[in-house]
């Protein structure tokens, strides 16, 4: 469904990705892992458009994306929930679901997924008025997500969803991708929770400086000491200088 | 471990400040109308004085001031006045006048303390239009619009007559305040402007009491300006109302961009851009232009301005210090370009 | 000894320097000013010249800004090397450049302002052709008073120099007359004056002068038509201008205002001079005849004459000396003489009144 | 008493007039603000340009084509509505697209560039002169009570109310005033939602332009016009931070409450008191700055949300 | 050194109450856990002490000084510093400079002009931070301006910052947040370093279970603005209304 090959996206002159290849079947629920810096979040901005690749190809469905707009890619049916949430600080939560649906011509259509989404998540529907900016973290996360949802996308990016959750929290988001999952929504994960993520993903790649450096599946990924040891806290000590040498 | 002074370079700083004081004598060697480059030049290094210190206030500190003109000239008129009027002596006036004017920041900057971003431009813009009105009113030393003549500058017995020796005594000015400024951004007063910009949340919690700093800023900014105005009041001997309108506060700014904003040595380079640009180029540009096409307006100058001006902001957004920066160090990412800085 | 060569003369050249504002607010002067006076330097060129040398003039702009007069008159005088500067618009501008003037010991004749600042005190380098806003407001009251000895009069004025200049005027004839003036001001670029006319209506003026410049009378007279005030309007010589016949429409029938020049259309010598040259050499598209040409015609005369006077051995001395003790007859101005103590104009003003739409001077030169 | 009541109710009448001009410019402002947070310096010159091309057309129709009267004005109008459309997305062009990724001044600093060149442009094009625009409602006056006002004034009001309210209930309203809304807090998570941030921007710049045309053809029958009537866009800008800069009720209560002040002292306050003079032009300013420090964001401004 | 002592804080927005008559002691030289589902009030509280916001009623005393009292930027002078869970920092900036923001109330007016004219007092006061950032293994990150860095270097500036100023109390708003298992084995071991070595207490906010299990030695669970409990962090767990509201059941942590 979605095929990335030799990508290579830079920030100005820093080159952030080194040709990461890396493929999502339908209806797979696929894991990306790494240290910070190491590229997650630009390896999700560059299939979603909001980074293009200088080098190498990405495709969706068997179309090459790698030079649309953003806009054009969520009309696919690619939705994304940014690192850090992004939401809309000044316009209330129910206008920020209403953004969310914005490719939503029908208004019928529109009221049904607005009230799936209250269903999903009760607490937004209590605070359908507030201005989003004053939320606090958690329930920035829920919008950040349902926003995402209000598309009903094929493929759903997500960007540590968990990040800054109570752990009652994370093991619902975590239900939730399990369901989406479920429901045949194909995602592609970015999560530091390794743990977790790997218990639900059919297959994770593990990303250090820019390149794929492991892939497989849980199983597989389980047994490498590499991934014990940086990203499971069980290997030998390593200096916090080299730990955080970005 | 290895601070950041220890290997920091400082030879070329006598160097260039000695290409300053030497560049008239080269000047006076190569043409005859040198004492015309030096008129422009002394203007150039005026504004320079005063974009040093916007920078400081809009670049550093965030906060936007749409009526620096009005600093300009209250340290212009304050000093007129002092000296021809007060007699009081000019080497005194020099640092009395820019105090006051400092003031008068402080005055200014206090709405500041509840305004952001563009809301402050526009109160700053008003400041400047109040001020203007204010020096009309007060007519009996001003001499309302119809402008003052203004005496020389005059120290220690010694009085700067032309464009030559008032060359020596603005650019004594610009080393000064570009020195004094460099310092200020690199202690603590400068991390302080900084974090109020960019996060007012982590300057507060770190101890920095906003309304302090932010006076400070205006103050400083004032004082510059107020020294800027002195100078330029004495040397070109007449001062006029007209001269200190929105529209040279505008050209600060554009000054301060056009060089890059939050950088010392940008808003010197931008000043000298501009004014250069605006004296000696554009005239040369209009002349090669016209042998091509017959228009009779002079608006192709300020046409050829504008297009200058965007053609700049387009392609070099990070402005001319960032340029340079780019030479020097060209595959390393330099942050001069702040997203969003006075949204 | 050889002679020292006098900056912008040669055998064949006089080089003038003209400081305009050519993209500012008053850019269309800047355009109709030199247009007009390069009508008369190219009569006076194909005649083959003053002694041989050709006029040549270069405008420099000032966008109305004093430092950038400033700027302007350095470049013109450093790196043109020009003989003389010649008709610098605006007074704040103008009056910037005096330490220049004073440095470089080089004239100014008529400056294209008509602030009686200018020439009284005496500037030592400066040439004033026109008569005073300030001597203007005399007569134009002295004239009112004639007319009607119990008329109230009004004034609306600018608030900025030009109008400080208007209400010095004023404060004389008051003093003379002991009268009060009812006095409003506008600000530069006002587009709304019911507050102002609404007052006079109400002070019960009426005699209203307008020291404004094009649009103001037009609006003023308008606003207070609509409001069914009709006081006899007048203004000052920057009002003269023919547009505000055809704008203002039957609410400026009867406008009087100053002028301190012959009327371009009339058959005074200069007017008739103008036209001709104007008909020779100007495309009436791109420079229609009007008082602002004429008035750039009228200075370039002055120039010329004073030019002649100084004889074949042109230096900044001698023209300082000619112009000393320039006795003007040409008739493009009314008469007037400069000496060492008086650099001023006749201090003569005409009226000119719109009559079915068209101006007429309806006075002899008044003072 | 019945004087000075007559006296400040036509000044009031003249006042909201001549605020509903200054409305129209701080709706354009207002409306660019809303969608990118940048401030267009060059409104003023839009609206110059407007009126310059509805100069030309008027005149052109009538020499041209030798239609006059009510059909001259309205194909002129359209016409000019037509050109600000074109006009709108060009300036899309140039000043937004470049400079997408730029920091807001940068693109504030490119309206003033754009200003300059406009004018420079429009007085090369059009020469230096000034013009006599007529009104289509000629010299037409209403008056009732002995207070006066010109149909052109009537029909300006009549037209300022028309437009706040059509873009009050767009950004209320549709899915696209929210979406500018959403563009101006964040253009990458707006892109994420699928809005598509580049139409916003040229819609945006077309709603502008058009607003800028409506009052430059409003605005030069008032006045003459010349390449400088761009400078009310700084008059304008006090009505525009008074109401709340980016609020569209702000933009036509600023423009209305600065015309009424701006009238009633040159009027009334300065016959008794005379050194209101001396002020008069800076009461604006003096207003703005006093309301704003009470109301740090205007008085129907909305202040910015932020989370620590 | 003395305790934080919080007393019965009460404190809504628009309908929303954020903290309802919390009362609770951080013990001087404890690592002092607050915990609770998203939007309890964790921050608000945060931000209550720092000054950011102001309660109803209530009161918060720090070595006899009621906190309430004072403005926020006399806060840290009290020896409280603070993190963000939103970062807060400057990003064009240098990270030593961010790490040297933190400094401020420790640079005398009198340093401020030697340091002008000595170029030997300004290596001194960026040897302290650099002793700091060591410490946090971020020392290599010195003259890199922080525009760019990944998020857990920003976090760590962040905690550089609030150390540089030597406080006595450190509030850490969700230090774990966006890192991965090592990373978070790192932090716990920082926090502990924090008040081992330099003797700091630490309020700790975090959703990390078994950061705050290790390293914590009381703990305080708040739910939408009440203290459901406090204590040991054994107790804490088994606390059936924690479980119910925090933890969920069959807890891995
Ligand atoms: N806007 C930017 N400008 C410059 N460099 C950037 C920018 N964004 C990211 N980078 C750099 O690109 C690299 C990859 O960043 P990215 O955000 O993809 O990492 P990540 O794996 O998502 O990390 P994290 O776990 O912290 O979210 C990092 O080294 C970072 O410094
Ligand atoms: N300025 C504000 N205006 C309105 N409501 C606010 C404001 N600040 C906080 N709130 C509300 O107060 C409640 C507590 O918020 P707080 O940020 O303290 O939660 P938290 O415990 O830190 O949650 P998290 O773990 O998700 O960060 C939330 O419901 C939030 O919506
Ligand atoms: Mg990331
Ligand atoms: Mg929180």
């Amino acid at each position: 469904m979605l095929k990335l090959v030799g990508v290579e996206t830079f920030y100005g002159k820093v080159k952030a990705l080194h040709g990461v290849s890396l493929e999502v079947q339908k209806g797979q629920l696929v894991c990306i892992l790494g240290a910070n810096g190491a590229g997650k979040t630009t390896i999700l901005k560059t299939i979603s458009g909001l980074v293009s690749p200088e080098m190498g190809t990405v495709r969706f469905e068997g179309r090459r994306i790698d030079q649309m707009d953003p806009e054009e890619i969520v009309a696919l049916g690619i939705s994304h929930v940014p690192e850090g949430r992004r939401i809309f600080p000044e316009l209330t939560v129910y206008e920020n679901l209403l953004m969310g649906g914005f490719l939503i011509e029908s208004g019928d259509l529109l009221r049904e997924r607005l009230e799936a989404t209250y269903d999903h998540f009760p607490l937004l529907k209590k605070r359908r008025h507030q201005l989003a900016g004053t939320l606090s973290g958690g329930e920035q996360q829920m919008l950040a997500i349902s926003r995402a949802l209000m598309l009903k996308p094929k493929l759903l990016l997500m960007d540590e969803p968990s990040l800054g959750l109570s752990p009652l929290l994370v093991r619902n988001i975590f239900r939730t991708i399990r369901r989406l999952h479920e429901s045949g929504v194909t995602i592609l994960l970015v999560e530091q929770n390794v743990n977790l993520a790997l218990q639900i993903a059919d297959y994770g790649y593990v990303l250090s400086n820019g390149k794929i450096f492991i892939s497989g599946t849980y199983e597989e990924l389980i047994e490498e000491e590499k991934v014990r040891e940086y990203y499971l806290g069980e290997g030998k000590y390593i200096r916090r200088s080299r730990l955080w040498s970005g | 471990m290895k601070g950041r002074y220890e290997d920091e370079k400082l030879f070329w700083i006598p160097v260039l400040i000695a290409a300053v004081f030497l560049l008239p004598f080269l000047l006076k060697g190569m043409t005859n109308s040198y004492r015309y480059y030096l008129y422009v030049l002394n203007i150039a290094g005026i504004y320079m004085i005063l974009t040093v210190g916007l920078d400081l206030l809009s670049g550093y500190t965030g906060l936007i001031s749409l009526g620096h003109a009005a600093f300009f000239a209250i340290g212009a008129y304050l000093s007129a006045i002092l000296v021809d009027q007060g007699g009081l002596p000019f080497e005194l006036s020099l640092i009395i006048a820019p105090l006051l004017t400092g003031l008068f920041g402080l005055v200014i900057g206090f709405p500041a303390l509840r305004l952001e971003g563009m809301y402050l431009g526009l109160a700053t813009m008003g400041f400047g239009f109040i001020v203007k009105r204010m020096i009309i009113a007060l007519r009996q030393w001003t001499q309302g619009s119809n402008g003052l003549q203004v005496s020389s500058p005059h120290i220690f017995g010694f009085t700067f007559r032309n464009d030559w020796d008032n060359y020596f005594l603005i650019y004594t000015g610009v080393v000064l305040t570009v020195v004094i400024a460099r310092r200020m951004v690199r202690s603590k007063l400068g991390r302080a402007f900084m974090a109020i910009r960019d996060s007012e949340r982590a300057a507060e919690a770190v101890g920095i009491r906003l309304a302090k700093y932010k006076m400070i800023s205006f103050f400083i900014s004032g004082v510059f300006a107020g020294f800027a105005g002195v100078l330029f009041a004495h040397t070109s001997h007449f001062i006029s109302t007209d001269h200190f309108d929105i529209l040279l506060s505008v050209y600060f700014i554009i000054m301060i961009l056009v060089g890059g904003v939050g950088s010392i040595y940008g808003a010197v380079l931008g000043a000298l851009f501009i004014v250069l640009l605006d004296n000696l180029a554009i005239p040369l540009f209009k002349d090669w232009l016209q042998t091509f096409i017959t228009v009779e307006a002079g608006d192709i100058q300020s046409l050829i301005f504008g297009l200058i001006m965007f053609l700049f902001i387009i392609f070099q957004p990070t402005g001319l210090y960032g340029l340079w920066l780019k030479v020097r160090i060209y595959w390393k990412l330099f942050p001069f370009n702040p997203r969003k800085r006075f949204s | 000894a050889k002679k020292e060569l006098t900056p912008g003369v040669t055998d064949t050249e006089i080089l003038i320097g003209n400081i305009q504002d050519l993209s500012g607010p008053m850019k269309e002067l800047g355009y109709l000013l030199p247009a007009g006076a390069n009508l008369y330097f190219q009569y006076i060129n194909d005649q083959g010249g003053i002694y041989g040398r050709k006029i040549r003039m270069l405008v420099e702009d000032h966008q109305y800004n004093p430092q950038k007069a400033v700027a302007a008159a350095k470049k013109l005088i450093e790196k043109d090397q020009v003989f003389c500067l010649y008709q610098v618009i605006g007074t704040s501008t103008s009056e910037a450049i005096i330490p220049i003037l004073e440095e470089y010991k080089i004239p100014l004749v008529a400056p294209a302002t008509q602030s009686g600042t200018m020439s009284r005190p005496l500037r030592r380098y400066i040439f004033q052709t026109d008569t005073g806003y300030d001597k203007q407001m005399n007569v134009l009251i002295d004239y009112i008073l004639r007319q009607d000895k119990n008329a109230r009069i009004g004034l609306i004025y600018q608030d900025d120099n030009y109008g400080a200049n208007a209400l010095k005027g004023a404060a004389e004839a008051e003093a003379r007359h002991k009268i009060t003036l009812q006095k409003e001001s506008y600000q530069r670029g006002a587009s709304d004056f019911s507050g102002q006319v609404g007052n006079l209506m109400k002070g019960g003026a009426t005699h209203v002068i307008i020291a404004g410049i094009v649009r103001e009378p037009i609006i003023i007279m308008k606003t207070a038509a609509a409001m069914g005030y009709r006081p006899q309007f007048l203004g000052l010589s920057p009002t003269m201008d023919h547009r505000v016949a055809i704008a203002a429409g039957p609410a400026g029938e009867g406008y009087i205002a100053a002028n301190f020049a012959p009327l371009w259309n009339s058959d005074a010598p200069g007017p008739v001079l103008y036209r001709k040259l104007h008909d020779k050499y100007a495309d009436p598209k791109t420079l229609p005849l009007g008082m602002y040409s004429y008035y750039g015609f009228a200075t370039a005369t002055v120039l010329v004459e004073a030019l002649k006077n100084a004889g074949k051995d042109l230096t900044r001395a001698s023209f300082l000396q000619a112009l000393n003790s320039l006795d003007y007859k040409g008739g493009s101005f009314p008469d007037f003489k400069w000496t060492r103590t008086n650099h001023g104009s006749s201090g003569k003003v005409v009226l000119v009144q719109v009559k079915n739409g068209k101006q007429v001077e309806i006075s002899d030169w008044l003072d | 008493m019945t004087e000075l009541l007559t006296g400040l109710s036509q000044e009031v009448v003249s006042g909201i007039a001549l605020g509903c001009i200054y409305a129209l410019v701080a709706l354009g402002f207002t409306l660019i603000y809303r969608a990118t947070e940048v401030v267009n310096f060059a409104q003023g010159e839009l609206m110059m340009v407007g009126a310059y091309v509805n100069f030309f057309l008027v005149s052109r129709i009538s020499a041209n084509l030798g239609i006059t009267g009510a059909w001259m004005y309205f194909i002129a109008f359209m016409g000019a509505l037509l050109f600000a459309i074109i006009f709108g997305i060009i300036l899309d062009l140039v000043i937004n697209r470049p400079l997408r990724d730029q920091p807001v001044f940068s693109v504030i600093m490119a309206t003033i560039s754009i200003s300059i060149i406009l004018r420079a442009l429009v007085a090369m094009i059009a020469g230096p002169f000034t013009h006599i625009q007529s009104s289509p409602f000629g010299d037409g006056v209403v008056s009732f009570n002995k207070i006066a006002i010109s149909v052109q004034d009537v029909f300006i009001i009549f037209c300022a109310i028309v437009l706040v309210i059509l873009f009050y209930i767009f950004f209320r309203k549709s899915r696209w005033g929210v979406a500018m809304q959403a563009t101006s807090a964040d253009p990458t998570a707006a892109q994420l939602m699928g809005i598509p941030v580049k139409k916003v921007y040229r819609l945006v710049w077309i709603f502008a332009t058009l607003v800028a045309t409506v009052g430059g053809i409003l605005l030069a029958p008032k006045t003459l016009l010349d390449t400088n009537i761009g400078f009310i866009g700084l008059k304008a800008f006090p009505a525009a931070v008074l109401g709340g800069f980016g609020s569209v009720p702000g933009a036509i209560f600023g423009g209305v409450i600065l015309g009424i002040i701006e009238t009633i002292s040159a009027g009334t306050l300065s016959y008794h008191f005379a050194w209101i003079k001396e002020i008069n032009d800076v009461i604006p300013w003096l207003v703005l700055i006093a309301v704003l420090m009470v109301k740090p964001d205007g008085i129907f401004g909305i202040a910015k949300v932020k989370k620590v | 050194m003395p305790d934080l002592l919080i007393d019965n804080l009460h404190i809504h927005f628009d309908g929303v109450i954020a903290l309802d008559d919390v009362s609770l002691t951080v013990k001087s030289g404890e690592i002092f856990s607050l915990i609770g589902p998203n939007g309890s009030g964790k921050s608000t509280l945060f931000n209550c002490i720092n000054g950011f916001n102001r309660p109803r009623k209530g009161a918060i005393r720090f070595g006899g000084i009621n906190l309430l009292r004072k403005k926020t930027h006399e806060i840290p002078l009290l020896g409280i510093a603070r993190t963000f869970q939103n970062l807060q920092n400057v990003p064009y900036m240098t990270v030593l400079d961010n790490v040297l923001l933190g400094a401020h109330l420790r640079i005398s007016k009198r340093d401020t002009v030697k340091r002008w004219l000595s170029r030997k007092q300004r290596v001194a006061e960026e040897a302290l931070a650099l002793e700091i950032m060591d410490l946090l293994g971020i020392a290599n990150f010195e003259r890199k301006y922080l525009l760019g860095q990944p998020f857990g270097i920003r976090k760590l500036v962040e905690i550089a910052r609030a150390l540089v100023s030597r406080p006595k109390l450190i509030l850490l708003d969700e230090p774990a947040a966006g890192m991965n298992d090592q990373e978070t084995i790192e932090i716990a071991k920082i926090i502990t370093e924090i008040r081992n070595e330099l003797g700091i207490t630490v309020l700790v906010v975090e959703h990390d279970m078994r950061l705050v299990m290790r390293i914590s030695d009381r703990i305080c669970v708040l739910d939408s603005g009440k203290v459901i409990t406090i204590g040991k962090p054994d107790e804490v767990k088994q606390h059936p209304e924690v479980v119910k509201v925090f933890l969920g059941e069959g807890t891995d942590a």
